[in-house]
């Protein structure tokens, strides 16, 4: 809650960051949570933010 | 404030004299009026020299980590907020609380050095200061001069938590009046940025931490900073840019993150003394950053402020199965 | 307290005594009916089995009469009941499906008020305030509750009772100091809705009903559906006629039993005007 | 520079059906430290182990990524394989082009070429920074712990104690024997199930390698395999077992009655009681909830009539600990309720409706009924009986979806029973599937069919008490047709489910549940009886619904690997484990409290730095045994002191941005 409070707060969309408790035996949660994920930071687009060149 | 120097300087050459500590951390006058710097007082004589005025806003505590291993005894002044400072290096182990000597000191709170010197020739030389309660008197060779405490001094003196150290051995001078205006929102430059549009914050941050130097003096100063190596000087070989995590380069992206990271490495360990602020030759905002955690670990968690109980852990480092969670 | 009143066509007509004994028992128990103005039918038996849309329109209009009365919709029959519920939870999970019935019945539908039947409006009574009502508790009265299919069921709309053993009749009749009996048909199918398709059936089933209840021992069959009453009721000669039996067992509302145990008069509540005459077993009361 | 070989596995068509592997292969060559790399159709076969180590000797390869299934499987076999060729075991490295790749990605092809790629390129990353790492050796404690007194524990119990290892048997009940031996029969033989289980109670109890505890229950494990320490909680019994003779004076006079829980409710028991005749121990306890003496302060008849002075109303808990080497868990299962929720066959307010359980204590010779097969309302024997399997099981809605597996053949069993014990008594049983998979199950259930037991197939949708008669109404799906059964006795095959209290058990001993609540082994198919926390096995019942040759086979095949674990005085570590950096922690130790495995302490060091005398400090420690790896410290160590080998900073961040290209 904190990280994603303070992610908003120095200028992250909301939605960038997400955490849920999965336990290991339910495989069909976790593919879900990342499709889900996948589908939303796709429509927010690449984060411009502490991009590194090196 | 008179007083209290005196007594300061007493029990110092007292702890000195019957080697109850090897040195006394605590300020001078610096060179000009508005200034007072860490003095390390090591022998009764040095001990004259020690000075507390509205200018010692140095948080003293970080000079115990120069000492941690070692097995000298030492004595340490402190103001209110600084006092945290103890409890945290005492939380994190890396004092005995034994092996030191806490001199407390009341405060009135820290003038603006910036707002002093508007009024106040440099060259002056400070004679004595008096604590008005709402105003401090500072009489120079130059003259009389009066500030308003309300108009004059730190922020974060207004929004004073202790006063009156948490923690110490030996309480120096007379009770003062906290500074802290009453009714005052200790989180209202965080409320104020919360309230503004996804966009402008962003902004804000970037222009912030793009002018960032690197030059790590909020680290340095930082007595919730007490690794051995910092992360962000581990050089990993096959990573050219050095330590593993980020780039060492000035770049805004790696300053970003560098903030960041910090930022969690101080989270809910973070005393809230607001040196890091103070030294950024940049003028980067960081108090606001640190305490956005601060206000919402207390809103969520009711966390205090890190380092008022000796007692408490690391909010970071606890776990209570009834925290309120947000996510399933 | 005060309900939106929806009779429904039936009792006006062929039910017409459970209208007057809900009206009578209501007042009463001062639970003030305000009868929905310019309502229409509730579309049961025929509407659902025609259009789905049409079935769920036929109720809306009526929930949504009844929202300007700005109070909870009161349903004494339970085919009524059973649609206008169902129409209200359809209507409240599809949105798509509101706006259509609302652009259908062009009036304003937001779905504020809920609709209870008015088993478990008395069932949520204060039990203090309904033993104060009972005058002449019908002791000794053995009574077979029928549910019938449609009141509790399905458990996801209705809600308000268990659906394979409803006890919410049971516990009114016991507060009225009457005996239900256990038995085994509470809530099958009478058959009413085939009772011109399919007679043979329809007899079979009225004749398990009946027999069942009789074996258990009970004196009547209380009800809270108009078309089970006026099916077992009316139906009882000619099921004697095909299986050469005996039945002469009372097919009461609950509301009029709920009367009786009020004190009130035979005719007030309607009990002259039901085929089986259920005044011997009350006169038996004494 | 590393040279990394490439081993690209096509699993048949598990992999090699879905991605081209050669094309994955010639991909993988043009990666940075890449020296070989090649594909076979199945990798972990002689002749695959064999190109590996060969490639490694010609190519003078120095680490090896394998891209095939999940490192679950088969990263000990290539382990093994980089041994034989001459190299550290932990030089390799696994991408899972299986299971996270083409299992689940079939229906994109091209997006599964892709990932396969990538994971390749991952796995490159970190085996191009993998370094050698050594086992070391933990002591074992060569003792065994089994929980539950069930056929399962005391078969395991009994096999480890006749290996030569020492048994802690803890059984919850105030007798052994489980739910086996309150059984009647057992199908397919029709032998009396307590004429098999109750030697077997004896002999557990009497073999001098098993310390039995009964009315005791597990309260916490602590330690590692070859290391835990169980603390036991040994319920307070207020009878002396040391003094108690078993006479049975005292609960022939006990004047208090309650259900038997050994009758499954049917029977009656009085307040001081043996759970039956042939309990072991033979001693009695009292049930404070219902002795009059606890409820009311008076009575003590027991007590007063006590010949040797053994009851003992003072009694308290006791708690106490044993280490063990090994633990198995044998708890057994429980029964479905299905009054809560089967409203349509009465929730329970029909005596006559009763659970197959009852039905066998209703049928037992030692049972309330002494053997008679009478209906519990009136003691009428009953002339129509109706069986319902499925009662719970195979039923989302209501019950549980899985098939409890023992119904068919109990149902069968008990239709024999009725047959036999009621001369031309008519049976019916309602199935939705006869499932007979089992030595001598179908001629046993075609047996009752001869017999005369008319299967129906269809669910009965609703029983309905009309005077004395219970009317079964169902439908026949074969005829299409509705039917109805006036019946005496309605006998009710409830699911199997977890026993209660499994899932505390589970969290005690640090095990898994699967999603129907059963502990989970740690394969399904090559580890049935071991658990993901090792030194822990399973046996009987509570890994799944189990007839009773299954849950013996098990219970023996735990055994086994118990007295394999035990047969060595030392065991060797994982050496993936947290390792501490001395230099960078700084000693705030707030990695100690996270580890739930205690494996971290404070230890002292002597700091030597350049242009600082000698200095003593304090930093943290690992104990290797105790540490399982599982990087827990590693997370909390703000310093960054902590990683865990095999797992470094270093090593991770390379997985992340080989992916990240």
């Amino acid at each position: 809650m904190l990280v994603s409070r303070l992610l908003e707060y120095v200028g992250l969309e909301p939605g960038r960051f997400e955490m849920r408790w999965i336990s290991a035996s339910e495989g069909g949660k976790v593919a879900e949570t990342v499709r889900e994920m996948t589908e939303r930071i796709r429509k927010l687009g690449p984060n411009r933010k502490m991009r590194d060149e090196r | 404030m008179k007083q209290a120097v005196e007594e300061l300087r007493r029990q110092a050459a007292g702890l000195l004299k019957e080697e109850r500590v090897k040195c006394v951390i605590g300020w001078t006058q610096g060179t000009d009026v508005a200034r007072a710097v860490p003095f390390f007082a090591t022998s009764v004589r040095q001990a004259a020299r020690l000075t507390w005025t509205p200018f010692c806003v140095n948080n003293l505590s970080k000079y115990l980590l120069n000492h941690r291993y070692d097995n000298t005894p030492l004595a340490v002044v402190v103001k209110g907020c600084d006092s945290r400072g103890i409890n945290r290096l005492v939380q994190d182990r890396q004092f005995v609380r034994e092996r030191v000597v806490v001199l407390g000191l009341p405060c009135g709170g820290m003038l603006d050095r910036e707002k002093v010197l508007r009024v106040v020739d440099p060259g002056a030389a400070l004679q004595e200061v008096e604590d008005r309660g709402s105003e401090y008197m500072l009489r120079t060779d130059k003259g009389e001069y009066g500030f308003e405490k309300r108009e004059a001094l730190l922020s974060k003196c207004l929004e004073c938590e202790h006063n009156i150290p948490v923690v110490s051995d030996l309480m120096i001078g007379p009770q003062v009046p906290s500074p802290a205006g009453s009714g005052i929102d200790r989180f209202a430059g965080v409320r104020e940025l919360e309230t503004r549009d996804p966009a402008v914050r962003s902004t804000f941050w970037d222009r912030h931490f793009a002018r960032c130097l690197r030059c790590y003096a909020c680290r340095n100063v930082c007595p919730a900073c007490n690794c051995k190596e910092c992360s962000f000087e581990q050089a990993v070989p096959g990573w050219q840019q050095g330590a593993c995590w980020l780039s060492k380069r000035n770049h805004p992206g790696q300053n970003y993150l560098f903030h960041l990271i910090r930022m969690f490495h101080v989270a809910g360990r973070c005393i809230d003394c607001g040196e890091c602020a103070r030294v950024c030759p940049v003028n980067i905002p960081l108090r606001e950053l640190y305490r956005k955690v601060m206000k919402d670990a207390e809103e969520l968690f009711a966390m205090k402020t890190p380092g008022t109980d000796p007692e408490e852990v690391p909010l970071l480092s606890t776990y209570r199965t009834d925290d309120p969670e947000e996510f399933s | 307290m005060r309900y939106a009143y929806y009779s429904g066509c039936t009792l006006h007509a062929t039910a017409r005594e459970f209208d007057l004994s809900t009206r009578a028992v209501c007042s009463r128990l001062g639970i003030e009916l305000e009868e929905i103005p310019d309502w229409n039918c509730c579309g049961a038996t025929a509407a659902h089995a025609t259009s789905h849309l049409l079935s769920v329109a036929l109720a809306a209009r009526n929930l949504a009469l009844a929202e300007t009365q700005e109070a909870d919709l009161l349903v004494p029959c339970a085919a009524c009941y059973h649609r206008l519920v169902t129409a209200r939870k359809e209507m409240s999970e599809n949105p798509h499906l509101r706006e259509r019935v609302v652009r259908i019945i062009g009036r304003e539908y937001r779905g504020r008020i809920g609709v209870r039947s008015l088993l478990e409006v008395l069932d949520h009574l204060d039990p203090e305030r309904l033993a104060a009502g009972v005058v002449r508790p019908l002791r000794g009265l053995k009574v077979a509750c029928y549910y019938g299919c449609l009141l509790v069921r399905p458990p996801a709309v209705t809600g308000f009772d268990d659906p394979e053993q409803p006890q919410v009749m049971d516990r009114l009749m016991r507060q009225w100091g009457a005996e239900p009996v256990d038995w085994g048909y509470k809530t099958e199918c009478c058959g009413a809705g085939q009772g011109f398709s399919n007679e043979p059936v329809v007899l079979k089933l009225v004749r398990d009903i009946l027999a069942t209840a009789s074996r258990a021992g009970a004196d009547c069959l209380v009800c809270a559906c108009t078309l089970c009453q006026s099916n077992l009721d009316a139906r009882q000669g000619h099921v004697n006629r095909v299986y050469g039996s005996d039945f002469r067992l009372p097919v009461m509302y609950f509301t009029q039993l709920i009367g009786v145990g009020m004190g009130m008069e035979a005719r007030e509540l309607g009990l002259d005007s039901l085929f089986v005459d259920p005044r011997p077993v009350i006169r038996a009361l004494g | 520079m590393p040279r990394t070989g490439v081993f690209v596995c096509w699993c048949g068509s598990n992999i090699g059906g879905v991605i081209d592997c050669p094309e994955t292969a010639a991909a993988a060559s043009g990666f940075p430290g890449v020296a070989f790399s090649t594909d076979y159709k199945y990798m972990c076969s002689e002749p695959g182990q064999n190109m590996v180590i060969q490639a490694i000797r010609e190519h003078r390869l120095d680490r090896a990524v394998v891209a095939s299934c999940s490192p679950r499987l088969h990263e000990e076999t290539f382990r093994k394989t980089l041994v034989r060729a001459g190299l550290n075991p932990y030089m390799l490295e696994m991408a899972n082009i299986r299971e996270h790749c083409t299992w689940v990605h079939g229906a994109d092809i091209q997006q599964a070429r892709i990932k396969a790629v990538d994971l390749v390129r991952r796995a490159v990353a970190k085996a191009n920074r993998l370094e050698p790492l050594f086992e070391s050796e933990i002591s074992v404690t060569r003792r065994c712990l089994v929980i539950g007194g069930g056929v399962a524990g005391i078969q395991a119990a009994l096999d480890v104690a006749d290996a030569g290892h020492e048994v802690i048997l803890v059984e919850r009940e105030p007798t052994i024997g489980g739910n086996m031996v309150k059984l009647d029969k057992t199908f397919p033989t029709l032998d009396c199930s307590a004429c098999i289980s109750t030697p077997k109670m004896v002999a557990a109890a009497t073999h001098p390698n098993i310390k039995l505890y009964t009315y005791a229950e597990i309260e916490k494990l602590a330690g590692y395999v070859g290391n835990f320490e169980v603390t036991i909680r040994q319920k307070a019994r207020y009878v002396d077992h040391e003094k108690c003779t078993g006479c049975g004076t005292c609960w022939e006079k006990c004047p208090t009655r309650v259900p038997s829980e050994f009758d499954a409710g049917i029977g009656q028991r009085t307040a001081i009681y043996i759970p039956f005749p042939q309990a072991v121990p033979n001693k009695p306890v009292i049930d404070r909830e219902h002795c009059r003496y606890f409820a009311t302060g008076k009575c003590e008849i027991c007590a007063k009539l006590c010949p040797t002075g053994a009851v003992d109303y003072g009694q308290e808990d006791l708690v106490l600990t044993e280490k063990v080497g090994a633990v198995v868990a044998a708890t057994g299962f429980g029964l479905f309720d299905w009054s809560r929720v089967y409203g349509e066959y009465g929730y329970g307010q029909y005596p006559d409706v009763v659970t197959g359980m009852q039905f066998e204590r209703l049928v037992n010779a030692a049972g309330p009924t002494g053997g008679k097969l009478l209906r519990p309302s009136d003691g009428a024997t009953p002339r129509t009986v109706v069986f319902i399997k499925c009662v719970g099981s195979r039923d989302e809605a209501k019950g549980r979806r899985y098939c409890s597996r023992i119904c068919c053949m109990y149902t069968a069993k008990h239709a024999l029973q009725v047959l036999e014990k009621v001369p031309g008594a008519s049976v019916f049983v309602f199935y939705m599937d006869v499932r007979t998979a089992g030595k001598g199950y179908e001629e046993f259930y075609q047996r009752a069919v001869n017999n005369g037991t008319v299967y129906v197939r269809g669910r009965v949708s609703k029983i309905y008490q009309d005077g004395e008669r219970l009317v079964v109404r169902g439908v026949d799906t074969l005829l299409g047709r509705p039917v109805e059964v006036d019946a005496d006795m309605v006998v009710l095959a409830t699911a199997v489910e977890p026993g209660s209290g499994a899932a505390e058990t589970a969290r005690i001993l640090g095990i898994n549940t699967d999603q129907d609540g059963f502990f989970q082994e740690a394969h399904p198919k090559l580890r049935p009886v071991e658990t993901h926390t090792r030194g822990v096995f399973l046996a009987g019942a509570c890994q799944a619904p189990k007839d009773i040759p299954d849950t013996v086979a098990q219970a023996s095949g735990a055994a086994a690997k118990v007295a394999g674990l035990l047969s060595s005085k030392w065991l060797s570590t994982n050496p993936m484990i947290a390792t501490v950096n001395e230099a960078l922690c700084t000693g705030c130790f707030l990695c100690v409290p996270v580890c739930s495995y205690r494996a971290l302490e404070p230890k002292k060091i002597t700091e030597r730095l350049p242009g600082h005398p000698p200095r003593e400090r304090e930093v943290a420690g690992v104990n290797t045994g105790l540490c399982q790896g599982c990087g827990a410290c590693n997370v909390a160590c703000r310093a960054g002191a902590i990683e865990v080998r095999g797992f470094t900073n270093e090593q991770l961040l390379a997985e992340v941005d080989a992916l990240c290209q």
